[in-house]
């Protein structure tokens, strides 16, 4: 894999002017720059001017323990084949109650129908969003915020509970 | 920049809201002919398209919530539903994702096996795109041909894992089935039935003047357009923009097999329409090197021994075949499979499907089922062209640029 | 000359008058209703059936494979029959099931006016001004596919109901320009002169073929033919003007399509093709009757089959695509088949072989 | 050698020429076809793929090879295989489980059979099944033990496909599927070695029998 060059953590710290201590983590895959929601969209701006054009997926992640939601926007560039092979993951974190974001969707267009869902999957409220609506689900369902980690689907385990006799006779697979 | 003032708060298809003067709202879907579920409000005055607003979701399996609370290796099958006609192409950047965070790397036989499957896929997947684009253009002929010649790949994906279409064919750390004997040779036939078959395609659909007229100059999108709204895949090559992930990142064993990536620069449907068929023609061309390179080696080194090291002795005669009801070249799975735990971390994969880039990003915290596990997929990134791209044209446009882009719905509501 | 009318002697009674009287008979029997739908009905079963060849598979073929499914056409029009009409609460019901009856009558009106035999005792009406009035009866139908679409008060049905008054003011001009071409060559309008003009096998749809061609494709667009399939597209607007209809209204409404087709192609072999054109009609009904009548529809046959193999080659035009090729290459086409059918009378070319005698 | 960017052009509408060449192109390769028809149509209830041993069809399990550590149901994605605690005989200290199958929920992934440390689960190189009710598609032990009934094979022309250069997928007749009279051996497309044939098909002629009446004494 050939994302792991360092040349393209220090190119980021150039861009984004960051602090040498800032984190700028290489991870696998992505290169994750966290960053504070007040600083968000200068941050995405100057991306966006260093050549990072469209973003790949939004991504908002719950930590219930944390007490936090951390929304990342893994951002990379078609037209610049040097920045191509990279993704850069700009992350910030916003407590869980009510979790408001600047919207990027004004920087980058293509941020826009993945913000819609992230609103109605986590509730994130991504201020400045042209049209926040829910995308893919009814707005009763977008209304418990389905991924976050409290609202529980209940797996089957291994084993059947009926007895052989039970199950044989009336075949209830429970 | 927003549509001008829709503030319109709840989900239009739910409740009344005012309409401008003389606009006339058309609801095309969910029922649709063409395509699968999904309904396009569309507001029309008269023949023009004003307003587009594609209201998804029809066919969402909720499989980020899904994933969650199943192992590992249960996810695989699962994420394969997305768009099982490209089966691999979809399972594989979550296999790759999870093979960096265990710090795997797949031998070079399973990397072209995986590359050979991938590249069936997409020509089948393309055959299905062209078939639905016939559909929407009331070019039976061409649904009947493409989904006909679909058949002969399938058929070879059936050979190759022993399931037609949901084959869940990679596994971390390698493949589960190795190449038949004969298969090289099919492969073969198969590719010099498709070249011929592709001048049919051109000379009934793309060179027909009926056709041409409504392709051309329509749903264009220029260069910077398409890279402004994160288009994906084919759509963005007949834009102008010389992107592939196969190029920018290569993966598998696409840095050792030599291809072309066709690119185009019209931008428009009919661009998009030979974007594909050029693609086929090196997706043919990769699986036959792929094919020479499989059948030149010796036959191991399928899965990472860290997988295959700790196997009984019955799963090596259960491959070369000894065992009689068992199929030959199957590979068994050690039980570990079952419960694995991936080491915490977070990591992002994407590789190149045929209706697009498709994005991983998997997290994990050490248990036995993932944290997070967020998947984009490539029709998902085009929808945005509904609402940007579409406006504009006249109704009757809107199935000619639906099929350009190749949509399949339930990749986009996962 | 044309000869004195000699009184038909066929059956008495009720025969006579009713069921062979010539304009009930041609409207009722032989080109009309009950060819129509049987001519209909193979029409149906070759297109799918060269659709299928086309398209690698096999079309209607398990209910009786060894005839090749020719049964599935009796089976879908008893379904078809015996289908329960809904009638949406929303509709105007008296358009909405007067609209179609319409639709099939008006469509089959033309047919009276077309002789198929020189024998004068079997002409429905006076044929002086035949081609005329063929022409004329045939621009009747499409506002009926207008009235249905706005009876099912339907939005697709509207939209559709739209696009056929679009269609027709691009294929109307056409199909009538191509059609009088042929007057311009005869200088008559009198349909038997035209076929008996062209009975010396110098067939007007060779001496004129941009005539032959641009009267084609105007045919295809009157009843949405292939490429031009724009009124009932299904992958936007379901069924177009056809969407509330179920049942028998709805096998109405596809029957006057096919009528309408059957009708332009029995004037295009009349006109084109030569009609009766090697068999001279002899005396009595069925030599000088029934045998022209089966050849001339024989011919419309071939036409027909021509236009529904289009299905298999041809996607669909835009509205917009449709108006510009019929207004920007088919009516210059149609003028310029004119000027030639003009240059045939200069020249003489019919009057060359002696027939000018008839038409002085 | 990586991939290289290679730029092409549609072809352009040009002018007259290209309108009436494409057209007439269109019509002739429509007769073309029209005459001499390339159709693979399996005609189904008539006709019926033979598949060979590798497709991974219905799954029989093979008692006695079975020790019951259930990484199957385990490994399951859809949880179609469950473990089914066979009742305790006095003399034995731990409950013996056998895994059963729910085809509602199987989505032949095969990954059961692929990881069986003991080969105890096989597929069946079919998979058009017809059941009444949804019921029938629980299988008790004993029904997982038998290979469900081929009611295509009964009446159908076996048919295999080939590939073609020129047509694409040819219909063959496959031979005749060495099919006992008895309880219908592993049907495997491909000259499986005769003797390792029969011994299979003995082998598991006498397990079927053992676990029924163990199961019924209880």
């Amino acid at each position: 894999m050939s994302t792991s060059a360092q040349g393209i953590v220090e190119r980021l710290r150039s861009i984004l002017g960051l602090a040498p201590e800032a984190p700028v983590e290489q991870l696998k895959g992505y290169v994750e720059v966290s960053v504070d929601p007040a600083s968000l969209r200068d941050a995405a701006a100057k991306l966006k001017a260093a050549g990072f054009d469209h973003v790949k997926s939004v991504t908002a992640v719950d930590y219930p323990d944390k007490k936090q939601i951390k929304v990342i926007y893994h951002a990379s560039s078609m037209l610049d084949e040097s920045l191509s092979g990279y993704v850069v993951g700009l992350a910030t974190s916003v407590d869980r109650d009510n979790p408001t974001v600047p919207s990027l969707s004004s920087i980058w267009v293509s941020a826009e129908f993945q913000e819609r869902e992230m609103y109605e999957f986590f509730g994130v409220n991504f201020e400045g969003h042209p049209d926040l609506r829910p995308l893919l689900l009814t707005p009763d369902v977008a209304a418990q915020r389905p991924l976050r980690k409290d609202f529980k689907v209940v797996e089957e385990d291994d084993y059947l509970k009926s007895t052989y006799d039970e199950y044989t006779s009336t075949k209830r697979w429970v | 920049m927003g549509t001008e003032g829709s503030q319109v708060q709840s989900l239009p298809g739910m409740q009344v809201h005012p309409l401008k003067k003389n606009l006339y709202e058309v609801a095309i879907g969910p029922a649709h002919p063409g395509s699968g579920h999904m309904r396009i409000l569309v507001r029309v005055e008269g023949d023009v398209m004003v307003e587009v607003d594609p209201d998804i979701g029809f066919v969402h399996r909720t499989m980020e919530k899904l994933s969650e609370g199943r192992d590992w290796m249960k996810n695989i099958p699962l994420f394969e539903r997305m768009a099982i006609l490209d089966a691999c192409n979809v399972t594989l950047p979550y296999v790759e994702a999870v093979e960096k965070l265990l710090d795997v790397d797949p031998p070079e036989r399973a990397k072209y096996l995986r590359t050979l499957l991938c590249e069936i896929n997409r020509v089948a997947s393309h055959l299905y795109g062209f078939g639905i684009f016939g559909v929407f253009l009331g070019h039976s002929t061409l649904y009947m041909w493409a989904f006909g010649d679909r058949e002969v790949f399938v058929e070879l994906a059936e050979r190759l894992t022993g399931a037609r279409l949901t084959h869940t064919y990679p596994m971390f750390g390698g493949v589960r089935r190795d190449m038949p004997d004969d298969f090289g040779q099919h492969v073969r036939k198969a590719a010099a039935y498709m070249r011929r078959r592709l001048d049919e395609y051109a000379k009934i659909f793309l060179l027909n003047p009926n056709i041409r007229s409504r392709l051309e100059g329509v749903g264009v999108v220029s260069k910077s357009r398409a890279v402004e709204l994160g288009l994906a895949g084919p759509n963005v090559r007949a834009s102008g923009v010389r992107y592939d992930v196969r190029l920018a990142e290569p993966y598998e064993a696409y840095d050792r097999v030599d291809f072309e990536i066709p690119i185009y620069e019209e931008g428009d449907s009919l661009a998009r329409a030979w974007q594909r068929v050029e693609e086929i023609k090196q997706s043919l061309s990769i699986m036959e090197q792929a094919v020479d390179w499989l059948e030149k080696h010796p036959r191991e080194g399928f899965v990472h021994e860290k997988f295959w090291k700790t196997a009984p002795p019955i799963y090596k005669k259960v491959y070369a075949g000894e065992v009689p009801y068992a199929g030959k070249y199957r590979v068994k799975m050690i039980p570990l499979y079952a419960s694995l735990k991936v080491p915490a971390g977070r990591s992002f994969a994407r590789t190149e499907s045929a209706h697009g880039e498709i994005t991983y990003y998997v997290e994990s915290d050490g248990k036995d089922v993932p944290y997070r596990v967020r998947l984009v997929s490539g029709s998902y990134r085009n929808v945005i062209a509904f609402k940007y791209v579409m406006p504009g044209h006249r109704l009757a446009d809107l199935p000619a640029i639906y099929g350009s882009f190749d949509y399949f719905p339930p990749e986009w509501d996962r | 000359m044309v000869d004195m009318v000699t009184p038909y002697e066929i059956g008495h009674g009720i025969l006579r008058y009713i069921i062979f009287y010539p304009p009930v008979y041609q409207f009722v029997i032989i080109p009309g209703l009950i060819a129509a739908l049987v001519v209909a009905i193979f029409i149906i079963w070759f297109e799918r059936k060269a659709a299928a060849r086309v398209q690698m598979r096999y079309g209607p073929y398990e209910i009786s494979p060894r005839t090749g499914g020719a049964t599935q056409l009796i089976a879908d029009l008893i379904r078809y029959s015996f289908q329960e009409i809904i009638v949406p609460r929303t509709v105007d019901a008296v358009i909405y099931f007067a609209a179609p009856v319409a639709a099939v009558i008006l469509s089959l009106l033309p047919l009276d006016a077309m002789p198929l035999t020189t024998n004068p005792a079997f002409w429905p009406i006076p044929m002086d001004y035949s081609l005329l009035l063929a022409v004329a009866l045939m621009t009747l139908s499409p506002i009926f596919v207008m009235a249905m679409a706005w009876a099912s008060n339907n939005k697709f049905s509207v939209i559709g109901g739209v696009r056929e008054s679009f269609i027709v003011t691009a294929y109307e001009l056409v199909a009538v320009l191509s059609m009088l071409s042929v007057a311009a060559a005869m200088s008559t309008y009198n349909l038997v002169d035209i076929v008996q003009a062209q009975s010396s096998g110098l067939w007007f749809g060779l001496l004129d073929p941009l005539a032959f061609l641009t009267a084609f494709i105007a045919t295809l667009m009157t009843t949405s033919g292939f490429p031009f399939e724009i009124p009932d597209s299904e992958s936007e607007i379901v069924a177009g003007p056809y969407t509330e209809y179920t049942g028998l209204m709805y096998g109405l409404d596809m029957g006057a399509a096919y009528i309408k087709r059957w009708v332009f192609s029995v004037l295009m072999a009349l006109i084109f093709l030569g009609g009766w054109a090697p068999y001279v009609p002899g005396p009595g009904f069925v030599l000088g009757y029934l045998v022209p009548s089966l050849i001339v529809s024989v011919k419309a046959l071939v036409i027909m089959a021509i236009m529904s193999f289009l299905r298999a080659v041809y996607g669909r035009y835009r509205i917009d695509q449709a108006l510009g090729i019929g207004w920007e290459i088919l009516v210059p086409l149609a003028l310029a088949a004119i000027g030639i059918g003009f240059a045939e009378a200069y020249f003489h070319v019919y009057a060359y072989m002696g027939v000018m005698a008839l038409a002085s | 050698m990586p991939a290289k960017i290679e730029v092409k052009e549609s072809p352009k509408r040009g002018i007259l020429g290209r309108i009436i060449s494409g057209n007439v192109g269109a019509l002739v390769l429509g007769v073309k076809y029209f005459l001499d028809p390339n159709r693979f149509t399996l005609m189904y209830p008539h006709e019926y793929i033979k598949l060979n041993t590798g497709y991974r069809g219905f799954i029989v399990l093979i008692y006695d090879k079975c020790i019951g550590c259930g990484s199957c149901a385990r490994i399951c994605p859809t949880r179609a295989m469950r473990m089914l605690f066979l009742p305790q005989k006095e003399g034995e200290r731990a409950k013996k489980k056998y895994p059963v199958i729910n085809y509602n929920r199987c989505i032949f992934c095969g990954y059961c059979v692929d990881i069986c440390p003991t080969e105890a689960l096989y597929h069946v190189p079919y998979h058009d099944i017809v059941y009444y009710n949804m019921n029938d598609l629980i299988l008790t032990l004993d029904e997982f033990q038998k290979e469900p009934e081929y009611a295509t094979a009964k009446e159908g022309i076996p048919v295999r496909y080939i590939f073609d250069e020129r047509r694409g997928l040819v219909k063959v007749k496959a031979q005749e599927p060495p099919q006992g009279p008895e309880s219908g051996a592993a049907p495997t497309a491909s000259p499986a070695p005769a003797p390792q044939q029969a011994q299979a098909a003995q082998k598991q002629g006498e397990s079927t029998s053992k676990p029924s009446e163990g199961g019924g004494s209880a």
